[in-house]
């Protein structure tokens, strides 16, 4: 239980973490209409979370609900991968295209992955990852749109989306990096490294379609072999937790 | 030819019923609407900003969600109206540069800072439900597409000012720091709210034209007394007070009587200079000009996709 | 004692919170002697809100340390103008050109009160008045000299310190509003009104030689009365706290 | 005639006086010096990042004023360092173009994140300590002004390092939750400090040259077996370990014997896929050439000022 505990925060993390970055872009997408898209995957992604993190606070049975998860953890304790916490706009760390790349390749693997965790042993789980996946397939189908109409758009269109891959890249083996807990729950998680080639054709169709390069990923290096997957993250994120968790801490024992 | 169009034109709004975009309309009526419905738009999209500003913020991930859907709605909103401008003749596009360029207004409420998560309840109980108060009388406005973006607006609307309340029904279940936080958001929100019903009729122009074409309905004085009335008794549900010494129940008027709000604020904030404003519109401009590439890209796109259909076929 | 208490963190606010922005800059000012020049105006400001928050926490009486004072007030109980928290850059909200002509107007006044409250009759207050104006001198010399360096540069540079002129000019009023814990410290407060003709001077002196033009204030708009002295803020100060204080925050009853 | 000068400048390495500027110099001498010096003084520039990244956090007022003194004081001794190069002729706007080009190194130790406070605790304590091992020899280097630099530059450091043990030593006397902040802060950069002093001596190249002109005066592994029976006391006084089962007191040699570091993971950093490699570039590279128009308008000026003055005298 401890381990499907940490399982459900890895999925719940990956999902909430990636819903605070896209909710940045709200009253700041290039239209009308990408603001509302935006909002309804950061909105399907905080959904996953809430139902993820209730189940990790279930199995772990002390008592944690979905908010004192979210809002009582310190950044160490928080298990995303680094993929979904980095910086990729709008501001200075990012802009559009990256913010593209970044949701074409986590949904991409996302989808590979809640596809075969519908077949989870845990029943949750299961039932978790049926209902995401249909929202997950949305995500990566509007990211891949976007990805050919800015990949073979304008000469400057094409120009960031190649900076923007190689902004991401380096974030992109850790996905498929098979972690101890994933390893020890056969039956229940997915192993990571088998979605690899699955992903790869994916992204390999859209790159093709968007006139980009897909770049082999090189691995960026982890910290004694601990990464995001371990609390181990980008320096951005303690900055992500302080802004998402401040007010919440700083009214001890409020109702919302 | 014209007196016959002008006529049935009269005659139409003159029996409440209804008019489409392809009826004919006298061109002070079709300026005017696509002015106040701009307006009207651009302020669903300022309106993003102030309560934008607390998303990434929202003490728990339940608030989170309803507040970004929230903001999604007044996305939603603006895209409504500004189809609606569209039936009028107005391009979108000019119009956002309006807005950006400062040369349209939008409601002036959007240039108070928000301050506190009290904020996020006290805007959708006072300022959605002024809101509601100015825009319930346009559901049956003269012309057809304003009529019914309005009736699914209000309907939005009334719905997030229950969302609003209901957050702070619960700050006030809560703990004496969250009354407190209520309290001080009720203290600096309600004269605001009072404001967005305009300048008291004695000094507001271009009311009865407006009013003859039915595409206004009631006097900002009148709308005004709706709302306080309507205000006080949810006022003393909810435990809190409004910041006004005036405000008491007059029985033979059968209303309350109440204060003024400092116009003189009012007009400053009108005329740009409101503690928000400048804010607003750069926050507004710069998502415009950070997306011109992404826009740009996807007409370039689309053009090369249909001359490659051009030539497959 | 109340009305002294307040005042203390009026002064002390102003301080704490210009120099966190200030502070911002460290590794990314444009060029090491700069860089090493704004950590320093940042630790005078610091050394400086120390000392008054101390007083003020003394004054009140109610235990509070300086760090109570800076960690667990909330947002709208900050007493600084709101001239100190804007964001002049770096990043997206300012430039270089933002950040001094922030400080040449925040330092001019300072200067100006700092020189009046060494004849404070409380003594604590004079004391650190005489101390930090030798170094609120230094500061305003060092944005002075950056102002004539930059107005009367390049082209580029004379129109982004005209814009910042822009920016910066709406908060300027309220410098100079006597809020009514300073009226009621007659002797102990200075009446900011009375500093308006002397900031005037030295700002019309800087301009004229920057070869810029110094505008009338025109005045931001109060909420009901209120702005900055009474908590009543900008909406970047929420962010500016809540970076400040989440960590002391998540782990009550630590030592540092 | 060169046979003088060299014959002089042997001489004078071998017998440990000091080489100054305006001293003959082989080139092979000259230019490593440079790449050193500069080397070190990017890496001064680069290290405020990890550190600076806490200043607006710090979780006391004390340690905020410690830690932006503490970066400050990196910034100075980037200046002195580029100084030293400048002696031999190096143009700092060069090195910096090289810095940020990512054509010239900087310590390794930079690419890893500080992920929480007690990580400034633990860089003045590990990291500023194992820059104190490596520079102490430095400050008997044979280049005058580099020498003088790592003199003033050590003087700083020791200051630093016990700052950092000091603020470990208040964690651990604190709540439990700081105690494991620490350990776990240690657990992560005990690794990385040890690979500061380069790889083993059996893979590094370079070393004989550089020792024979008391530019390097001790091998990798003499210093990092030094660190390591520095640190094992000052862990004990603490109440930390080190993750290294393999560490413990060996009477027989007198030196602790240690494990090795994952030299894979050094190499991988070292070839510029760290945790921050493309960070620390990309952030540098930013504050450089956002500061282009600033460093443009200075020269601008000073031009004009100067003809000013000719055109008076």
């Amino acid at each position: 239980p401890a381990d499907l505990a940490a399982y459900c925060l890895m999925l719940g993390d990956d999902a909430l973490v990636l819903s605070q970055r896209l909710a940045e872009w709200c009253s700041r997408a290039p239209e009308l209409e990408e603001d509302i898209a935006l909002a309804n995957i950061a909105l399907d992604l905080l959904g996953q979370a809430r139902l993820l993190l209730t189940r990790a606070g279930e199995v772990e049975g002390a008592g944690r609900d979905e908010d004192a998860l979210a809002y009582l953890r310190d950044e160490r304790e928080f298990r995303n991968v680094r993929l979904s916490e980095i910086d990729c706009g709008p501001g200075p760390g990012g802009d559009f295209a990256t913010t593209i790349v970044r949701l074409l390749v986590f949904s991409s693997w996302k989808v590979a992955q809640f596809s075969r965790l519908r077949g989870s042993a845990d029943p949750v789980v299961a039932a978790i990852a049926a209902k995401g996946l249909k929202e997950l397939a949305y995500h990566r189908d509007h990211a891949a749109q976007w990805a050919v109409r800015l990949g073979d758009g304008t000469e400057e269109s094409h120009r960031r989306m190649t900076a923007a891959v190689d902004r991401v890249w380096p974030f992109v083996d850790e996905l498929f990096r098979t972690h101890p807990v994933e390893a020890r729950l056969g039956g229940v998680a997915v192993d990571p490294a088998e979605l690899r080639s699955e992903v790869d054709g994916v992204l390999d169709a859209v790159f093709t379609a968007a006139t980009l390069t897909r770049p082999e990923p090189v691995p960026t290096a982890f910290v004694a072999g601990q990464a995001g997957r371990d609390g181990v993250h980008t320096e951005a994120m303690g900055f992500l937790v302080a802004e998402m968790q401040h007010l919440h801490r700083s009214l001890p024992g409020a109702v919302w | 030819m014209v007196d016959d169009l002008a006529a049935r034109f009269e005659h139409t709004v003159a029996s409440e019923a209804r008019i489409e975009p392809r009826d004919w309309m006298p061109d002070g009526y079709r300026r005017t609407l696509i002015r106040q419905i701009a307006q009207h738009a651009h302020s669903e999209i300022i309106g993003m900003q102030p309560e934008g500003n607390w998303i990434s913020r929202a003490p728990s991930l339940r608030r989170k969600a309803i507040l970004l859907a929230k903001v999604q709605d007044e996305a939603g909103h603006g895209l409504y109206l500004y189809a609606a401008t569209e039936t009028l003749g107005a391009d979108r596009g000019e119009l956002t540069e309006k807005l950006v360029d400062g040369k349209q207004k939008y409601s002036s409420i959007f240039n108070y800072p928000t301050l506190t998560f009290a904020d996020m309840g006290v805007i959708g109980w006072l300022v959605d439900g002024a809101a509601i108060c100015n825009q319930v009388p346009l559901c049956r406005t003269s012309y057809g597409p304003y009529a019914r973006a309005m009736i699914r607006i209000c309907k939005e609307e009334s719905f997030h000012q229950r969302q609003g309340y209901e957050l702070l029904m619960t700050m006030m279940r809560g703990t004496l720091a969250q009354r407190d936080m209520v309290q001080d958001a009720v203290n600096r929100w309600w004269w605001p709210s009072l404001m967005m019903f305009g300048p008291p009729d004695s000094e507001s122009s271009n009311t009865e034209q407006s009013m003859a074409w039915r595409i206004k309905r009631n006097t900002n004085d009148e709308l005004r007394q709706k709302y306080v009335d309507m205000s006080v008794p949810q006022a003393a549900k909810l435990g809190v007070t409004f910041p006004d010494p005036l405000l008491k129940w007059n029985a033979e008027r059968g209303h309350h009587d109440f204060g003024q709000p400092d116009w003189d604020e009012f007009w400053q904030v009108v005329g740009g200079h409101g503690p928000c404003n400048s804010q607003r519109v750069a926050h507004r401009r710069k998502a415009h000009e950070d997306g011109a590439w992404v826009r740009e890209a996807a007409e370039a796109h689309a053009a090369k996709a249909s001359a490659r259909q051009d030539g497959a076929a």
